[in-house]
């Protein structure tokens, strides 16, 4: 699976991408995992509130499942325009 | 319809007179240009990130769902990324419909969509250093008008 | 704050692109342009006729009334009188603000208020003969918006 | 006093202004006036709530004053825009 992050989410993992080898079932427990990894994870992922989930390009809920989802994104509330 | 996410910068007012040229059931057209706003005096540049892929299929079905919703017979949408200059424009939007309610309206949906659906972040490049814009209440409530 | 009433084509794109230009407050610009729509494909031209001087000051007050309201940098109103082709531009309004609530709504009560409070009469001229548009109900019911 | 007529009411009356002298109080007293001298007079006011007036270039109503008043001018409802 595609781990993605953006604005920054990427900054404070510290890379844009990374192939993740998971069994998570839903976004929070791929979270989960992520957090108890490294503490760089942990405080990309303090305020899981603060943060959005793209699950192959569209937009999804921390509780979605990620059963054939090949591609993850997570970051900050878009700003543009 | 058209949609292009590029770092370069473009020509509203040429694009403003390529749109929606030679149809005669167009009665009102509508543009919004976003220009890159000197906050306090410190901006140094402006900063645009986006989610290339998830980007233009976002746009495109937020520019569908105003086309259909308003009947609109055009609608332009274009976003620029990377490094931004003070003055420089970021993105434009333009509608073309029968009547002007229809083309005010569908701009302004645009607008609030493409601000807090579409995926790009702003980080703003001071004299006190950088810092990414934070998305604001108000344009998420604004989603709720429509 | 300019204002323009002319029986000669303007260039919405280059009236655009020389708008607001070189001010570091504008972070939006909205803009309408109204153009001759074909209705039943029997259009042969739309006349339009003035108060000169009346026209003038009251499409000032307007605009006067908007920039304080809506704190403007900069709005720009032209309207066309005289004989107008199919497909040609009528009258194009512009406003330039810090954000684009502001910009759209003045830009939008513009249009509102010259439509019913400025002095201009539009005829049509079809394959049927000549008409004066009749006043709508609506456009009058849209000046208690604001 | 110098009166203007514009759209289909300079149409119906068959000129665009004229120089009017009157002694009518109000609006509504010059329009009685015109209609009373006239056929295409009484067919431009027939309906005066289809009309709009501007005194001096400033819209007003038909019970206004006319004291000092130099330009008066009828139209119908206006279609800018």
């Amino acid at each position: 699976m595609n781990v993605m992050y953006f604005a920054w989410v990427r900054e404070r993992i510290g890379i844009p991408h990374e192939t993740v080898d998971s069994d998570a079932a839903t976004v929070a427990d791929l979270v989960a995992e992520l957090v108890a990894r490294e503490d760089r994870y942990a405080a990309a992922f303090a305020d899981v509130s603060a943060l959005r989930v793209a699950l192959d390009q569209e937009l999804a809920a921390f509780d979605a499942p990620l059963a054939g989802v090949r591609e993850v994104a997570f970051f900050p509330p878009m700003t543009g325009g | 319809m058209t949609v292009r996410v590029q770092p370069e910068p473009f020509d509203a007012g040429a694009e403003l007179n390529g749109f929606a040229q030679g149809r005669s059931d167009v009665g009102a057209i509508v543009s919004f240009t976003g220009v890159v706003r000197d906050v306090d005096g410190g901006l140094r540049e402006m900063q645009i990130e986006h989610y290339p892929g998830m980007t233009e299929a976002a746009i495109a079905g937020i520019v569908a769902q105003a086309c259909e919703r308003w009947s609109l017979a055009d609608a332009l949408v274009i976003h620029r990324h990377g490094p931004l200059a003070v003055g420089a424009p970021i993105m434009m939007v333009a509608t073309a419909a029968a009547h002007r309610v229809a083309a005010f309206e569908a701009a302004d949906f645009l607008m609030d969509y493409l601000k807090s659906r579409a995926p790009f972040w702003k980080k703003e490049v001071t004299v006190n250093g950088a810092e990414w814009v934070a998305a604001k209440d108000a344009d998420e409530d604004a989603l709720n008008r429509w």
